[in-house]
């Protein structure tokens, strides 16, 4: 099975492991990544606040390679990248005009016949079904599955799960053993790119969905979003400072988790990269 | 069309009773003026209007037609001017196929409340006849028995 | 009868004379797949190399639709304008086939049984008919079964064979066809020695003997065969309106207020609604009676009434059915 | 020969202002089959109208056309004076001379000429019309009532009371409907049950009313004055005329633990039962999916224990069938859709409760005999968070529309709240705060000012439990977007009202149309709010969308005028300007050929199937037949039909024709 | 004998009264109507078939009582489906069969079978009337007036365009009726336009596109391309497709409320 894989900027650098556990799981799973060539960043978390036309024409040559390279799905890891190119694969389908304009932008056409698909949908596809055969490690823990914002939203161009109370990657955890918590803050923001700019906004809204993860007895949380990722492990020292705690969860991308529970080495998904070191093991 | 500025053409309108014919009384009441060229003819509902009444108006001399009902939802019969709508995009599509000039009629929504739309509706559509000239392409045709063999 | 012969240039400066000389020239004109008369300007506008018009030429004597007469209402007072044979033009028919102008003989008959109807009579009698014999025929073709053939001469006023050398033997037949001829009398020439127009005719081989067919009919009215000949039947009016022999009509009214006219128009027996009473009852209420009708009428009432056949074989009925209702082999299995 | 008299009216100035009228006159005068024609300066009045009669008398007359002011305003008129000089009121015409000609030109030639022209048609017209007679209809002077809530009792009430019969259908085993639950209503607050019962009571004892609970509605067939309804009677299981209401047969009964309907799942019923104390009728019912007997076949205990042995077993529904002349349809509305949102965690935490249950906490006939307490531990909430809009005006929730009570109701219920727990605080998350009515927004203000109602003008994001504490996430915008969390004992969510479940199959059963929310759909939504399309069929109360209680009440009253109004006439009269199928002698009988799209085509399903049979019963032809008793005379299936065998009276394809060609004579 | 012939054979000896087919004709096959078991052997049925025979179905006193099977074209089926639709056809008394792509006789049970059978073959303009479209499309308004007053001038009301289609089944035609006189009877140019107008919009939403008209027509006008036009024109509008029938009413006996509306001022 050959699928399209569009990595962008984060799965090449800030977050290397996630890259690297996808394509482990991947190979594990024999699905085969077919990477599109020559593609560029997808403007997340920026240039849809600068300009409307570069935020659509990023994400529109993107798809145009993808398209012209014959590939009928991709899969977006990044949700911030998933998010984008679903909405600029909206956009240009709800108006002619618009598509004209991009095209001439970035100087090739795109008919809008490439699928776009999260980590999730990649693994629900599939892994639901051979995963639980697969499994040699039961990853038995407590876990609280979080989605973060750019995956579900907005639900009218993606048509993701259920927009405020999704139930997918607890669905994918609870196969391969682990115990996913009932809590609030599933599609809460993590604070996404103030990563950088305003730590403090980060460590409080990171910090208040960390800490009642923690509180309903989580002892992983699991995200598919480099930003979200980088929020909670990266900025642990800041978080812990504004709740004045000592929290110690790791946070692991699912394809990390999947990937453990069908005994691939930590190395191979990358753990080793991460800030909270993952105790699970 | 200078030589036509002084031609009056003979214009019908087949308007529905519930609301153009009372927008047309309205029009009265408030003493707006318009061209006298206009005769309407009284129908139940636009949904009554029969399309071969449109052609047989064009047949007879008419140099231009008006239709008009009730705005969509407004009928007074819940459906009739859909029902008219319909009739009319596929009269209009089969008049434009065999080449007869469309352009005289005028399709419309006048409501009870409209007196003035009423109006503004009859003097521009004179205006438009008025610049289109005397349909005697049609006429002339409908006053043949035979062909008149064409040598050009 | 007089025989001439007439050079390609002679064809061409006769025909200029006819038209020099004021008349409206009727002659084959092609549209598409398909022949028919119209009048014409020039003799290139004639059709060339085709078996048959689709239909007769009967619209120049009886035309599809006529004006009678026409009236006008004033304060009570009625004024009526009667047909008026000055109105008619002159007419020649260009290249009619031979089965055609035969044609005209039971038109005749049956415009002038007992009752001589003026609109007719006037148009005949402005109209001469310069047939061309035939040199190919089709299948539909029957004329010789029907005591026709492709140099039949009768009803035409001049029959021209053409010759290979783009000239034409020419029949002068009637003083009309005379008169036609004085109009560019240097046109034509003594004919070649022992000429023999036979040689040029198309063959039309004899289907059946019209005499067997007449006497069959005699009692075939409650025959069941009309059922099975008329199945396929879909009882539009194209056989009859193609007929050179078919003189049914209908009378119209077309008023517009106080006015109007009163027109004759073609009808068909074929029609549901041609026998149609006011009460609702109709005597030939199926197809299969209408059709028994067609045959009846032309094969044995005619005869019987006014003793001509009303059927020339030009086979147009046959070309022109949408469902391929052969009367050529109708007729044959009559007698089979 | 048609003698048709023609009367240019002057309208004093109005129309001979710019009319050359006497010339009107003169000019029509020889305009082939006028006998008569003259102008006046007033046709209207009596001179002027004895002037017509005298004229259809002395030049006997067949048809009339005056020359006056809109059709709009005198046709009736002047068709009157025609019948009273014995010409058939449907042979005169009225040129509008006024309003669409003197009016709106100027003096001169050509206005003269257009009147003559607009007279002239209208005369070939009335050449070519034919003398109608209008259509009586035959009434069943007794109307059928679908649903016991207040718009039904209400509506049955009012119609009997008019000395009509009533027949009320009620699904459930009591009538009450919805306001039977409520506690207090607002703006007044004074106890629902306490004006309702009266009402139900009243209904139970009025001699014109025969009412049948636990029954449904099964068919309908006929139209206006004369309908045929299928009525199912479900089984109750109990012989309501032996059965004394003493209530051992519900106490006995092992299945104890069925939540109940009436107290909105908060307490349980038993299997055999009552629904609720004030029932009417107050005799119980065996709810079939609950009762051992039924599911199990075996226990019988209430039989067993039944004094009277009113208990009767696996006896089958009954169908009855009713000739009415009318219906009106109360069905109600529903208050559901708390699966629009998950995020607020119905279902999931026991003290996130619908408004309608709020409402049974605050009864006194309520679970908690009145006192608000927490379904989950049955504390008393010390903070409580009312929810606004949970589903309503919000489009991507489902339902765009606003549901018009829970404004009031979520006000009401915040006061309620305050009266009972004075220490309590009580938070309103809301989008607008819409208090149209009387008295209301007054209310509105005392639960805010008064009873110190906290209203927070936000949307609530989540609702998560905490430690025992209900989290509720919502943002205040008149904070600049602030976002704020309470920490709740309960939460109480106003659902949206949305269309009863089997409304759609119901309208279908009736013909009645319905909006996209399968709410049914008025006649036309100003002037005919309490018709449908189908005549003879009204509604009334949140059927058509979510309703206060005066609301429903007054379209109940104003549904129940309508059938009063039909029933007080001996035979329904109406205008005979509607189509009609032709119809002739064999062979053919009509020229119809039975392709029925003007069935498809006619808005107020009056084109019907008629099977021409010969003697032995065999059909021959199934041709189009106009229900005088339905059709509204639009003519939309005159100008649809292909053979032209259907036309419409008053406006027929020939008088059409005539009056467009006399346009173009010369 | 073939297996058309045989299958007539065996449908006769089941019971039916009459097998409707083709025959070899003089041009091309024709309608043929097999009631014996001996005549079978003249039933053919292959591409040259083109004849619409299901304009006889709606014919009482052909058909008679019996049971009657019908060798259907592709778009005989549609007009079959379309007349079911109208109410004009008991397909109980009926055994439609048709001849596959694979030259299979295929038997259908249900108008399902045949609304599917019938959504696997898509319907479109022949080359000859995209050669047509393209011409008059290429004209002005005035050039395309002219063209067809001087194609109807040659008509000569002879109603084969009427005849031939199965959809015309009316027992009285509009040109029949007389009071009014909607459509002068007499053969001018501007009646016959009138008719042909009238024609045309009373197919709309019903037109199967089987093209009988045109080919019926003796003098050789073009009418079928009106009505394929006007059903390519309006059937996205409508959302109509040939053979496949609304069951609940057609394109002018219903509406979208928002149907367009943008030649309406």
């Amino acid at each position: 099975m050959n699928i399209g894989f569009y990595p962008g900027c984060s799965l090449k650098g800030s977050s290397k492991e996630y890259n690297e556990s996808v394509l482990a799981l991947g190979k594990a799973l024999d699905i085969e990544f077919e990477e599109i060539k020559d593609w560029n960043c997808c403007g997340a978390s920026s240039a849809h606040a600068l300009s409307k036309e570069l935020s659509l024409s990023l994400p529109a040559r993107v798809l145009a390679l993808a398209e012209q390279q014959g590939l009928k799905e991709i899969v977006v890891p990044c949700a911030a990248c998933y998010n984008r190119l679903s909405t600029t694969q909206y956009e240009l389908a709800q108006n002619e005009e618009l598509r004209e304009e991009i095209a001439k932008i970035i100087d090739m056409s795109y008919k809008g016949g490439v699928k776009i698909l999260n980590v999730l949908q990649l693994l629900q596809r599939f892994a639901s079904d051979v995963i639980e055969s697969k499994v040699v490690k039961p990853f038995s823990h407590q876990v609280a599955c979080y989605y973060g914002c750019l995956l579900v939203r907005p639900h009218k161009i993606l048509q993701f799960d259920q927009v405020e109370n999704p139930q997918i990657m607890d669905l994918l955890m609870s196969k391969i053993g682990a115990t996913p918590i009932d809590w609030a803050f599933k599609t809460e923001c993590c604070g996404g790119g103030f990563s950088v700019s305003r730590t403090d906004i980060v460590s409080k809204l990171s910090g208040n969905l960390l800490k009642d993860a923690v509180d309903r007895g989580a002892k992983a949380i699991i995200v598919a979003c480099p930003m979200c990722h980088s929020n909670l492990d990266m900025r642990r020292p800041e978080i812990n400072e504004y709740l004045n705690a000592n929290i110690e969860v790791p946070v692991l991308y699912i394809t990390q988790a999947i990937g453990l529970a069908l005994g691939l080495s930590p190395e191979a998904l990358g753990l080793e990269r991460h800030f909270v070191p993952v105790s699970l093991i | 069309m200078d030589e036509n500025s002084e031609f009056e053409p003979n214009i019908v309108a087949f308007v529905c009773n519930w609301c153009t014919y009372a927008g047309a009384d309205l029009t009265g009441t408030s003493r707006l003026k318009y061209a006298t060229n206009v005769k309407i003819v009284r129908f139940p509902c636009t949904g009554r209007i029969d399309f071969m009444l449109l052609l047989k108006a064009f047949a007879g001399g008419a140099d231009g037609i008006i239709v008009s009902g009730c705005h969509p939802n407004d009928c007074h019969y819940t459906s009739g001017n859909f029902h008219a709508r319909r009739r009319w995009m596929a009269l209009h599509n089969l008049l434009e196929l065999v080449g007869i000039d469309v352009r005289r009629v005028r399709y419309s929504w006048v409501s009870a409340a409209e007196g003035a739309k009423w109006a503004d509706l009859v003097n521009s559509t004179v205006a438009d006849i008025r610049r289109f000239g005397p349909y005697t392409e049609y006429q002339n045709v409908a006053k043949q028995l035979e062909m008149e063999d064409s040598h050009e | 009868m007089e025989k001439r012969y007439i050079s390609k240039e002679g064809l061409s400066r006769w025909f200029k004379a006819l038209l020099a000389g004021g008349k409206r020239v009727y002659a084959p004109v092609r549209n598409n797949d398909k022949v028919d008369f119209k009048p014409v300007r020039s003799l290139d506008e004639v059709a060339d190399d085709y078996v048959q018009t689709t239909q007769s030429a009967k619209s120049t004597v009886f035309p599809r639709a006529e004006v009678l007469f026409s009236y006008q209402k004033e304060n009570g007072i009625t004024t009526l304008n009667d047909f008026d044979p000055a109105t008619v033009p002159e007419t020649v028919v260009w290249k009619i086939h031979p089965c055609d102008a035969v044609g005209f003989i039971p038109l005749s008959q049956i415009f002038n049984e007992g009752y001589e109807d003026i609109l007719y009579k006037t148009h005949l009698e402005k109209t001469t008919l310069v047939s061309f014999s035939c040199s190919h025929a089709d299948s539909f073709c029957f004329c010789t079964s029907v005591q026709g053939g492709p140099g039949e001469t009768t009803g035409s006023d001049i029959q021209l064979t053409s010759l290979p050398d783009g000239g034409a033997l020419v029949e002068i037949l009637t003083p009309k066809g005379e008169a036609l001829v004085q109009l560019s009398a240097e046109s034509f020439e003594a004919p070649k020695e022992d000429e023999d127009k036979a040689q040029y005719l198309a063959d039309v081989p004899i289907y059946f003997q019209l005499d067997e067919i007449r006497n069959k009919l005699k009692d075939a009215f409650n025959s069941d065969i009309w059922k099975k000949q008329s199945e396929r039947c879909l009882g539009c009016g194209a056989c009859a309106f193609v007929c050179p022999t078919c003189a049914c009509f209908d009378i119209q009214e077309n008023p517009k207020g106080s006015q109007g006219q009163r027109i004759r128009c073609w009808d068909s027996c074929g029609f549901s609604l041609f026998t149609q009473h006011t009460s609702g009852h109709n005597p030939r209420a199926v197809q299969s009676q209408r059709w028994r009708q067609r045959i009846l009428h032309k094969f044995s009432y005619m005869p019987d009434r006014i003793n001509i056949f009303g059927c020339t074989g030009c086979g147009r009925c046959s070309r022109a059915c949408p469902v391929d209702m052969n009367i050529r082999e109708h007729l044959t299995s009559l007698v089979k | 020969m048609s003698k048709i008299g023609v009367f240019i009216c002057h309208c004093g100035e109005n129309i001979s202002g710019t009319v050359d009228c006497e010339k009107v006159a003169t000019e029509l005068s020889k305009v082939e089959g006028v006998a008569y024609s003259t102008d006046y300066k007033y046709m209207c009045s009596d001179p002027g109208q004895t002037l017509i009669k005298e004229a259809i008398k002395t030049h006997h007359l067949t048809g009339v056309v005056v020359g006056s002011c809109s059709p709009r305003m005198h046709e009736v008129t002047f068709r009157k004076a025609c019948a009273e000089a014995g010409l058939n009121p449907y042979m005169c015409e009225i040129a509008n001379l006024r309003e669409h000609c003197s009016w709106v030109h100027e003096k001169g030639e050509a206005t003269t000429e257009k009147a003559i022209s607009l007279v002239t048609m209208l005369v070939e017209k009335v050449k070519k019309n034919k003398p109608l007679t209008s259509i009586q209809v035959p009434i069943t002077k007794k109307a059928l009532v679908i649903g016991g809530g207040i718009a039904g009792i209400q509506a049955s009430l009012d119609i009997a009371n008019c000395g009509h019969q009533v027949i009320l259908i009620e699904k459930d085993p009591s009538i009450g409907g919805h306001m039977s639950q409520l506690s207090e209503t607002f703006p007044t607050l004074d106890c629902s049950q306490c004006i309702l019962t009266p009402r139900m009571v009243e209904v139970a004892q009025h001699p014109n009313i025969t009412l049948y609970t636990y029954a449904e509605l099964e068919k309908v067939e006929g139209s206006i004055g004369n309908f045929q309804a299928t009525i199912r009677l479900k089984a109750k299981s109990v012989d309501p005329k032996l059965c004394t209401a003493c209530g051992l047969c519900s106490s006995k009964c092992p299945q104890k633990k069925i939540p109940s309907e009436f107290n909105a799942g908060l307490g349980t019923r038993t299997a055999i039962y009552v629904p609720f104390p004030q029932a009417v009728p107050n005799k119980p019912v065996i709810d079939k999916e609950h009762c051992n007997y039924y599911q199990k076949g075996k226990c019988q205990v209430c039989q067993k224990n039944c004094p009277t042995g009113a208990i009767e077993f696996d006896k089958p529904d009954e169908l009855i069938t009713e000739a009415v002349g009318a219906i009106v349809v109360t069905t109600g509305f529903n208050v559901l859709g708390t699966d629009f949102f998950p995020e607020y965690g119905y279902g999931k935490y026991k003290d996130v409760i619908t408004g309608l249950q709020f409402e049974r906490l605050a009864s006194a006939s309520g679970p908690t005999l009145g006192e608000i307490r927490r379904p989950s531990d049955g504390q008393i909430p010390k903070k409580i968070v009312f929810i606004a809009c949970a589903g309503s005006r919000d489009p991507a929730k489902g339902i765009p529309y606003c549901s018009k009570i829970c404004c009031m109701y979520t006000a009401k219920h915040a006061m309620l709240y305050q009266h009972k727990v004075h220490e309590g605080e009580s938070y309103v998350f809301y989008m607008d705060i819409r208090a149209g009515g009387k008295n209301y927004e007054e209310f509105v203000r005392r639960a805010i000012e008064e009873d110190g109602v906290n209203y927070v003008r936000g949307r609530v994001a989540r609702v998560y439990e905490k430690n025992g504490k209900l989290i509720v996430k919502g943002v205040d915008t008149l904070l600049a977007g602030a976002q704020v969390e309470i920490e709740a004992d309960m939460v109480v969510l106003a659902t949206a009202g949305v269309s009863n479940q089997g409304a759609e199959q119901l309208a279908q059963k009736m013909h009645i149309s319905y909006d996209p929310y399968k709410f049914f759909a008025e006649a036309h939504p100003k002037l005919k709010p309490v018709e449908t399309n189908t005549a003879g069929i009204f509604l009334a109360g949140a059927c058509q969308a979510p309703k206060d209680i005066p609301d429903t009440v007054g379209t109940a009253s104003g549904a129940a005028v309508k059938v009063a109004c039909l029933f007080s006439q001996a035979q329904l009269i109406r205008e005979p300007l509607i189509a009609v199928v032709n119809r002739s002698g064999p062979p053919s009988f009509s020229t119809c050929v039975g392709c029925f799209m003007c069935e498809t085509a006619c808005p107020y399903h009056a084109i019907e199937r008629e099977e021409i049979k010969n003697r032995n019963g065999e059909v021959l032809k199934v041709v189009a037949k106009v229900n005088p008793g339905l059709c509204q005379g639009c003519g939309t299936c005159v100008a649809f039909c292909r053979s032209k065998s259907i036309d419409i009276q008053g406006y027929s394809n020939e008088e059409m024709y005539a009056e467009v060609m006399s346009l173009f004579n010369n | 004998m073939n297996k058309i012939a045989e299958k007539a054979v065996a449908l006769l000896q089941e019971g039916h009264t009459l097998v409707l087919g083709y025959e070899e004709g003089d041009r091309a096959p024709r309608p043929f109507f097999c009631r014996q078991a001996e005549e079978a052997q003249h039933l053919v049925l292959d591409e040259r078939c083109t004849a619409n025979l299901a304009v006889y179905l709606t014919k009482p006193e052909l058909m008679g009582k019996g049971r009657v099977a019908v060798f259907a074209i592709t778009s005989s089926l549609r007009a079959i489906a379309q007349l079911t639709a109208e109410n004009q056809l008991q397909l109980e008394n009926l055994t439609i069969l048709t001849l596959t792509a694979e030259q299979e006789i295929k038997t259908f049970a249900t108008l399902e079978e045949i609304r599917s059978y019938l959504s696997e073959v898509p319907y479109e303009l022949s080359d000859t009337e995209k050669a047509l479209d393209e011409k008059l499309s290429a004209m002005t308004r005035e050039e395309r007036w002219k063209y067809w007053i001087n194609e109807f001038s040659r008509c000569i009301k002879c109603y084969a365009c009427r005849a031939a289609c199965p959809m015309c089944y009316c027992t009285r035609c509009i040109t029949e009726v007389n009071r009014p006189q909607w459509i002068s009877p007499w053969p001018s140019p501007l009646p016959n336009m009138e008719w042909q107008i009238n024609r045309v919009m009373h197919l709309v939403g019903r037109c199967i596109g089987c093209g009988a008209c045109g080919r019926a027509c003796p003098v050789g006008i073009p009418v079928d391309y009106l009505s394929k036009k006007m059903l390519q024109d309006l059937s996205e509008e409508f959302g109509y497709v040939p053979g496949q029938a609304m069951q609940d009413g057609n394109a002018l006996s219903t509406f979208k409320p928002d149907d367009k509306e943008n030649f309406i001022h």
